[in-house]
């Protein structure tokens, strides 16, 4: 097996969730896509902690992956927030501020 | 010892046995007294929670003051610890979290804004009926991440710090919850700060790949040692966008004005001072720590950040009719002067963490006291416009005075602090006179001139325009807002006239690695 | 802090050391009268009152003791000298070398204003170059190798006071002027509603100047400097509630602003150029002694050269200048005489030995400082022909004069200079309080064509002051601005006999063209203000003893400070004592020490003063003055209110009629003008003298005349209204619009925000990946 | 089964077999995110998300980090996804296919991810081109995993703690109605 079978499957995945998150207007959505892009960089972690025969890797990506989990939390909330206020999750729409 | 090393085999020692493949578990050493401010910090921190859910509506009233006292608190470690330590920082967890003096100076800093935005808040947030408790214990929370971010010498750490300044942060920008600019700023927010998450991830996963290590020490052998590959450009360079995202260099700076302007003007001061100090501590703590080696690499990229961020933030800034917003583009353009050191680093890796630094610290100070000054104008003026500064002098002399003081120190007129601060980053710019150095330094100096038109025309506005709706009654100024400037204003004069600041600032990049 | 320099000697005078005081009184006098001013009586004006006269009286005092220092040290002795010793700090001197090498060194006391690092506690703390492995503490090499830079960090700053002939005369001029200043203030903006504030100012701008005045460092001079101008700042909008005014401070600050890069980047090249000092007399020892490159310094004077431009209203960053009349009279008279604008030639003197061997004044011909100057004396004289504001003409002989200094010391005229900007304090002070006063009368107005004429009879003492300073503006002998305006040119060295730095033939044109000038527009001013006929509404009238008294005052200085500075050869054909020649060089001009200008190939000479070249340049100032004045009086003649509206020739010879006669019965010279001009009916005599007017004396009116209102009005509209200012607006809109595009890309649209960030991202990855 | 995978790795067959059940979960994994980010229903998304997620837990047993598939599993499937699915019901979204929820010009965005993959691919390529993965290759062991976060990892662990606090407390704070 090849380093970067792995390696390739995280970039492709990364930008499949970058295309997402430029693309989508719907919150939860764009939150879905992040998912996929930390997903990634989790793959990238877990490879090269094998590759290397280290355990630093692998915790790495459990740090991730508890972040990730508080900041779809976090977000959610906001979305749910900016839901209540506007009736819509469309991120499109929030474009007061500006200039 | 013993009755710890039978607590330790009481909970991992089965298992060990059991397995009996494993490495033992050693129990790190911890130096309790080097962890004092995070965890005075923590401790407070819960304590500060139990007396909210305990007291309810009856104690809300104290916990701004009681978050207030945990700051202080944990500032008297830092001050027993700079005592102590002033030669030999104390190292833990084979170099992965490093207390020293340039750490501890930091920790004062985060601990002093900490403070101040708590005084800021302490009026805002109760006239405002919002959630005031739990604003004071997130607050709390971003300052601990800050305090981790000094002494960070690891990915994870660093990481992870990084993301306890900026969580609470995120839902605090929301946090005038009826009003749909708030929710757009922390939406806005939070997203770009989960892009730029994911950005600096990747870049830090290919770093771990390229060193094995998370610890910056050890990354930095590697790539020192490492012939040039385009992966650890790769590498490299999205891990420093990650920290260019949390300072707001241009291109990265697209969420600030509009957070600034949407959230909550107390956090918006703790957006533009601290949140962006612990981005900058990161951005340095991983320059010097680990790219040391590599300024052929860095140091254009920093170069380019630089030049771009302190001339559009200017240009832009120049436009503003909003204060906020005004502010939120000088702070970007501050910033540009901040990461201009880096852009030299080669072969002055002390002088330019130094002259960071001593950036951050003031600052922190004349940043901080503007917006008091534009909090307190708001309560009165009910506006963000730059014009509704018209007529102060009439009415709020020595606020005038105040703000005069702050704006100048901005602008980096002698003899306020803001000078101090310019002066050390160009005299690392012009070390040696080597031509990208000189030729930043030449656009600092056009920028800093652009940037006297908008700060003046504040002055102007406060000092020389009648008030707009003629209204000249004073203004009645809470006692914290008053303390709030008057601490600013102190630290602004006195780094200004006396220029002490270096003196304490004086810590060797080299010694604060294990 | 601590002193560095705690030896005390026994030659040296306790005012030496505490000269600090001079400063500190005022600056403290600001903060009392923010805090107490308005509860005083007076509002505060007593205790600035107070602060400047004490003050000055220490300015006195030192200055007294400077000179009998000087005289101690036997200026003309061939003997080495006492006052090597002392000071603080010893100055090398070389003992060997010629007469009079020590007299006037500066006596400096530094105490140490901040300092980070030393190389002891540096070397403790080495270790490796990226950190890890051995702890701090370690071994000595491996800090030798990864701290290469501890000696540069080991750096400390220094605050101190510089004592010598060219600060104490500022000294001097400075709290003389302002004292006078402060008390007409008293009664010019008395009621004034922000009375106290104003006097706040008054005293934080004077101790401003005097801070910069005693610098001994660069960074200090910066500091004062951009002090200078915040309260110039302040002082200039006073009266904000007039748009232009705030406005006016705002250009003064932004304009000075622009020249200030110049500075921090000229001193920050020398810091680094000085082997990273910000001492003044490290820098200019190190200067004179051909440590620094002969390129070094020229860039960096080029750099400070921006600096003196802004600062001191040098073309094409004068423009603030003019615009600052906004602000109160007095302020103007202080901004002008003895503060702020001076403040770049008084910089240009503190470090003349970086712009004599940068700019290679000896032996030149031309340099840029020179030329600058020339050109700004010549502009501003134009400029000054064809304003309206009396206190605009002013102005712009302010700049005009300022160009005059500026181009002594750019032909290496150092005590030309420094005597220039002595004289010109008071005269000018005299001046434009002068014109403060006529202003005064005249309900607050500046016009000279609306609102004043015929003021002769009305104000007399006004009047008579201000002719005194409008003589020795011009140079007319025995007044000091002759001797200042005559050492100038003779420092050019073009004159035969006169044998100066270089042969600096076009400054020395400029200088004459100017010599002419200012006796033209100044004759100008004198008859549209004071002679003719009153043009106002209500009967003018003296002003009150709290303003006339300094004007009385100020004119006799303008009387007597020249004799300071007598040639030699003049003194001793008069049979005066021969010790009168040349005080003020020997107590200004620091004559040979090692800070000045004194090794060989930069060698600094004085030019020898010639009677010829006097005569000349004084027949030129009272002829170009005589035709102006023949000019107006004809003028008058036709029409006593033709001055009202003309300008030009135009307007001359339709009311040729109706003037003669309305002025029939009028004075008894318009008789006989009217007579010369209109009859030709009185005889030979009167036939004669009617051709030489109307072919020579005419003509020569009519081109000098049109001539210079031709070319001053078109400086005027197109160069310094149009092209100057319009750059400066242009580069501004320009900003402005390039801010307003950039605004634009802030869509508000998280999509695009993210797009820009990867996109960011990827572009600037690829572009370290692929390109670099 | 992790074991049975990487016992067979250490034979050529067994690393035959390795890398087919590898291609075939990137295959599922790359299909499933493509179809994430392109489908027109909110729920299907989340869907599809949910195999994306599952695949990424299959690689890490593949690569012999049990205990972060295992967490993967717990935390994403068991709790994140569950959190997203409420996000979607919360504001009503539609059961069934929706017109808009994308941007127009979605050519930008590809264009920004073809262009990001290029570097990428290229950087991965230039820098591990054919670096093969360690051939005794065993599974990081769970206890292991846990004495690195006890003990090199402390500090980061505990702030994490704060922060997941932190982040509740706040959250509820954010999206409860008034």
């Amino acid at each position: 097996m090849f380093l970067n079978q792995f390696l390739f499957l995280a970039a492709i995945l990364f930008c499949i969730g970058v295309y997402g998150v430029l693309t989508r207007k719907n919150g939860v959505l764009v939150l879905m896509s992040i998912e996929l892009i930390l997903n990634a960089v989790n793959i990238n972690l877990v490879a090269f902690g094998a590759f290397h025969q280290h355990l630093s890797g692998q915790v790495f990506a459990l740090f991730v992956i508890a972040v990730a989990a508080a900041e779809v939390g976090v977000g959610l909330a906001i979305v749910l927030l900016i839901y209540r206020n506007r009736r819509s999750i469309n991120v499109a729409e929030a474009n007061i501020l500006k200039g | 010892m013993l009755a710890q090393s039978l607590v330790a085999q009481s909970i991992f020692g089965q298992s060990i046995v059991a397995q009996g493949a494993a490495a033992e578990f050693v129990r790190p050493h911890i130096d309790w007294h080097a962890f004092a401010p995070e965890l005075i910090l923590v401790g407070w921190g819960a304590l500060v929670t139990v007396v909210d859910l305990i007291g309810l509506e009856r104690v809300r009233r104290i916990i701004g003051p009681l978050t207030g006292i945990g700051f202080l608190l944990a500032m008297i470690p830092v001050l027993t610890l700079w005592d102590l330590d002033s030669e030999i920082p104390r190292v833990l967890f084979d170099g992965a979290y490093v207390v020293d003096n340039y750490s501890l100076v930091l920790k004062g800093v985060f601990l002093f804004s900490g403070y101040v935005v708590v005084l800021l808040a302490s009026n805002y947030m109760a006239e405002g009926d919002y959630y005031d408790s739990e604003f004071y214990q997130l607050i709390a929370a971003s300052v601990l991440g800050m305090l981790i971010m000094t002494s960070a010498r690891d990915l994870v750490t660093i990481f992870i710090a990084l993301e306890l300044v900026s969580i609470p942060a995120y839902m605090m920008a929301a946090w005038r919850k009826r009003d749909l600019k708030s929710n757009e700023a922390g939406l806005k927010y939070m997203l770009m700060g989960v892009f730029a998450s994911a950005i600096l991830l990747y870049g830090m996963s290919l770093l771990y790949g390229a060193a094995a290590d998370t610890r910056l020490s050890v990354i930095g052998e590697s790539l020192a040692s490492a012939d040039s590959a385009p992966f650890i450009t790769l590498g490299v360079l999205f891990t420093i966008i990650g920290f260019a995202f949390k300072v707001s260099a241009v291109p990265f700076h697209t969420w600030a004005p509009d957070t600034y302007e949407g959230a909550p003007t107390p956090l918006t001061a703790f957006l533009a001072v601290a949140s962006k100090a612990a981005g900058f501590v990161g951005l340095i703590s991983i320059i010097v720590f680990a790219f040391g080696d590599l300024p052929e690499l860095v140091e254009p990229f920093m170069w380019i950040l630089s030049a771009a961020t302190m001339t559009v933030g200017n240009l832009i800034a120049l436009r503003q009719d909003n204060v906020v917003r005004m502010l939120a583009y000088s702070g970007i353009a501050q910033a540009g002067y901040m990461l201009a050191p880096l852009a030299v680093y080669g072969g002055q890796l002390a002088e330019a963490q130094q002259a960071i630094v001593i950036y951050l610290v003031i600052y922190a100070a004349m940043n901080l006291g503007a917006f008091a000054v534009v909090i307190i104008a708001a309560r009165k003026t009910r506006s963000g416009d730059i014009e509704s500064f018209s007529g102060m002098l009439r009415y709020a002399p020595g606020l005038t005075a105040a703000m005069t003081v702050f704006l100048f120190s901005l602008a980096g007129i002698p003899p306020m602090g803001g000078f101090w601060a310019k002066f050390w980053v160009f005299k690392v710019l012009t070390d040696g006179w080597e031509l990208w150095g000189t030729l930043l330094a030449l656009i600092a100096a056009v920028n800093s001139v652009i940037a006297a038109f908008y700060y003046l025309n504040v002055a102007k506005q406060m000092w020389f325009l009648p008030a707009r709706d003629g209204d000249n009654s004073p203004i009645i100024i809470p006692p914290a807002l008053i303390a709030a400037v008057a601490i600013t204003v102190i630290v602004t004069l006195l780094t200004g006239v006396t220029g002490w600041v270096p003196s304490w600032a004086d810590f060797p990049a080299v010694a604060a690695a294990p | 802090m601590f002193l560095l320099a705690a030896e005390e000697a026994a030659a040296h005078s306790w005012l030496y050391d505490n000269v600090w005081l001079i400063p500190a009184l005022p600056a403290a006098a600001f903060v009392l009268i923010l805090f107490f001013g308005k509860r005083l009586p007076n509002k505060g004006a007593e205790i600035g009152i107070a602060a400047i006269v004490t003050a000055f009286i220490l300015a006195v005092l030192t200055t007294f003791t400077w000179i009998g220092d000087i005289a101690d040290s036997g200026a003309h002795s061939e003997e080495a000298h006492s006052l090597v010793v002392d000071g603080g700090e010893a100055i090398p001197v070389d003992l060997t070398a010629e007469e009079g090498e020590v007299r006037g060194a500066p006596i400096i006391n530094e105490v140490e204003w901040f300092g980070i690092g030393t190389d002891a506690n540096r070397a403790t703390l080495g270790t490796e170059a990226n950190g890890h492995g051995e702890p701090a503490g370690g071994e000595g090499d491996t800090h030798a190798d990864s701290d290469g830079h501890a000696e540069k960090s080991a750096f400390s700053i220094s605050i101190g006071t510089w004592v010598d002939g060219q600060s104490v005369m500022m000294l001097f001029v400075v709290t003389f002027i302002s004292l006078l200043v402060h008390i007409y203030s008293t009664d010019y903006v008395n009621g004034d509603r922000r009375y106290t504030h104003y006097f706040a100012f008054l005293s934080l701008f004077t101790a401003s100047m005097l801070f910069m005045v005693l610098s001994s460092s660069t960074l200090q001079l910066i500091v004062g400097w951009e002090l200078v101008g915040v309260c110039s700042f302040a002082l200039i909008g006073h009266w904000w509630e007039d748009q232009a005014n705030s406005d006016a401070a705002l250009k003064a600050f932004l304009t000075n602003r622009v020249g200030d890069i110049g500075l921090l980047i000229g001193m920050t090249i020398l810091y680094f150029a000085a082997d990273q000092s910000f001492s003044i007399k490290t820098i200019n020892e190190m200067a004179v002694a051909g440590d620094i490159s002969k390129g070094t310094l020229q860039i960096a004077a080029l750099c400070l050269m921006a600096a003196v431009m802004s600062k001191s209203g040098q073309f094409i960053l004068h423009t603030w200048l003019p615009d600052a009349m906004a602000g109160p009279t007095p302020v103007s008279a202080l901004i002008h005489a003895a503060t702020m604008v001076v403040a770049g030639v008084y910089m240009i003197g503190r470090l003349y030995p970086v712009f004599f061997v940068g700019f290679g004044i000896a032996g030149g011909s031309i340099n840029v400082m020179a030329f600058i100057g020339g050109l700004t004396c010549v502009g501003g004289g134009l400029l000054a022909f064809v304003q309206r504001d009396i206190k605009k003409v002013l102005a712009y002989s302010t700049v005009s004069q300022l160009g005059y200094m500026v181009l002594a010391l750019g032909m290496g005229a150092y005590t030309a200079g420094m005597f220039h900007l002595f004289t010109h304090a008071f005269f000018k002070a005299c001046l434009f309080l002068g014109a403060g006063s006529v202003s005064h009368a005249c309900h607050h107005s500046f016009d000279m064509k609306a609102d004043m004429g015929g003021l002769r009879k009305y104000m007399p003492t006004t009047f008579a002051t201000f002719m005194i300073g409008t003589a020795a503006l011009a140079g007319i002998p025995p007044l000091a601005g002759f001797w200042s305006k005559d050492e100038i040119l003779v420092g050019a060295g073009v004159w035969p006999g006169t044998e100066g730095n270089g042969t600096y033939t076009i400054p020395f044109i400029f200088g004459m063209i100017t010599a002419a000038m200012t006796a033209a527009y100044m004759t100008r001013a004198v008859w549209l203000t004071f002679f003719g006929d009153y043009r106002g509404h209500e009967e003018p009238h003296e002003s009150g003893p709290r303003i006339t008294v300094p004007l009385v005052i100020l004119a006799s200085m303008a009387v007597v400070v020249g004799f300071f500075n007598m040639p030699s050869g003049f003194v001793k054909a008069l049979r005066l004592p021969e010790g009168w020649a040349h005080k003020f060089e020997d107590w200004v001009e620091p004559a040979g020490v090692a800070t000045f200008v004194s090794k060989e190939a930069n060698k600094f000479t004085h030019a020898k003063p010639s009677l010829s070249l006097a005569v000349v340049a004084t027949a030129l100032a009272v002829g170009a003055g005589f035709l102006v004045w023949n000019y107006y009086k004809r003028l008058y003649a036709m029409d006593p209110k033709a001055t009202e509206y003309t300008n030009g020739m135009a307007s001359r010879i339709p009311p040729l009629a109706a003037g003669h006669r309305v002025l029939e019965n009028k004075y008894y010279l318009d008789h006989l003008y009217t007579g010369v001009i209109a009859g030709g009916t009185k005889g030979p005599l009167a036939r004669a003298a009617n051709w030489t007017n109307q072919n020579i004396l005419d003509g020569l009116v009519n081109a000098v005349g049109s001539t210079s209102v031709v070319a001053g009005r078109f400086i005027y509209r197109f160069i310094d209204q149009g092209v100057v200012d319009g750059t400066v607006n242009a580069s501004g809109s320009t900003a402005s619009r390039l801010g307003q595009l950039l605004r634009g890309m802030q869509s508000g649209q998280v999509r695009q925000y993210a797009t820009l960030m990867f996109g960011a991202a990827t572009v600037l990855v690829a572009v370290f990946i692929f390109a670099v | 089964m992790t074991y049975l995978v990487l016992q067979t790795q250490l034979t050529d067959t067994g690393e035959w077999i390795a890398n087919i059940f590898f291609y075939i979960i990137a295959a599922v994994a790359i299909v499933a995110a493509l179809r994430m980010v392109t489908t027109n229903n909110v729920v299907h998304a989340s869907l599809y998300l949910l195999v994306v997620l599952s695949a990424v837990a299959a690689t890490y047993v593949i690569l012999g980090a049990e205990f972060a598939a295992a967490t993967q599993i717990l935390v994403y499937l068991g709790a994140i996804m569950v959190l997203l699915l409420f996000g979607v019901m919360l504001t009503r979204a539609k059961i069934g296919a929706e017109t808009d929820l994308d941007h127009d010009q979605k050519w930008i965005g590809a264009l920004v991810a073809a262009s990001l993959g290029a570097v990428m691919g290229y950087s991965l390529w230039e820098g591990f081109g054919d670096v093969r993965m360690p051939a005794d290759q065993v599974p990081q062991r769970t206890e292991a995993v846990a004495d690195e976060i006890f003990s090199t990892y402390i500090v980061p662990f505990e702030a994490l703690s704060v922060l997941l606090l932190a982040a509740l407390i706040g959250a509820v704070v954010v999206a409860r109605r008034d």
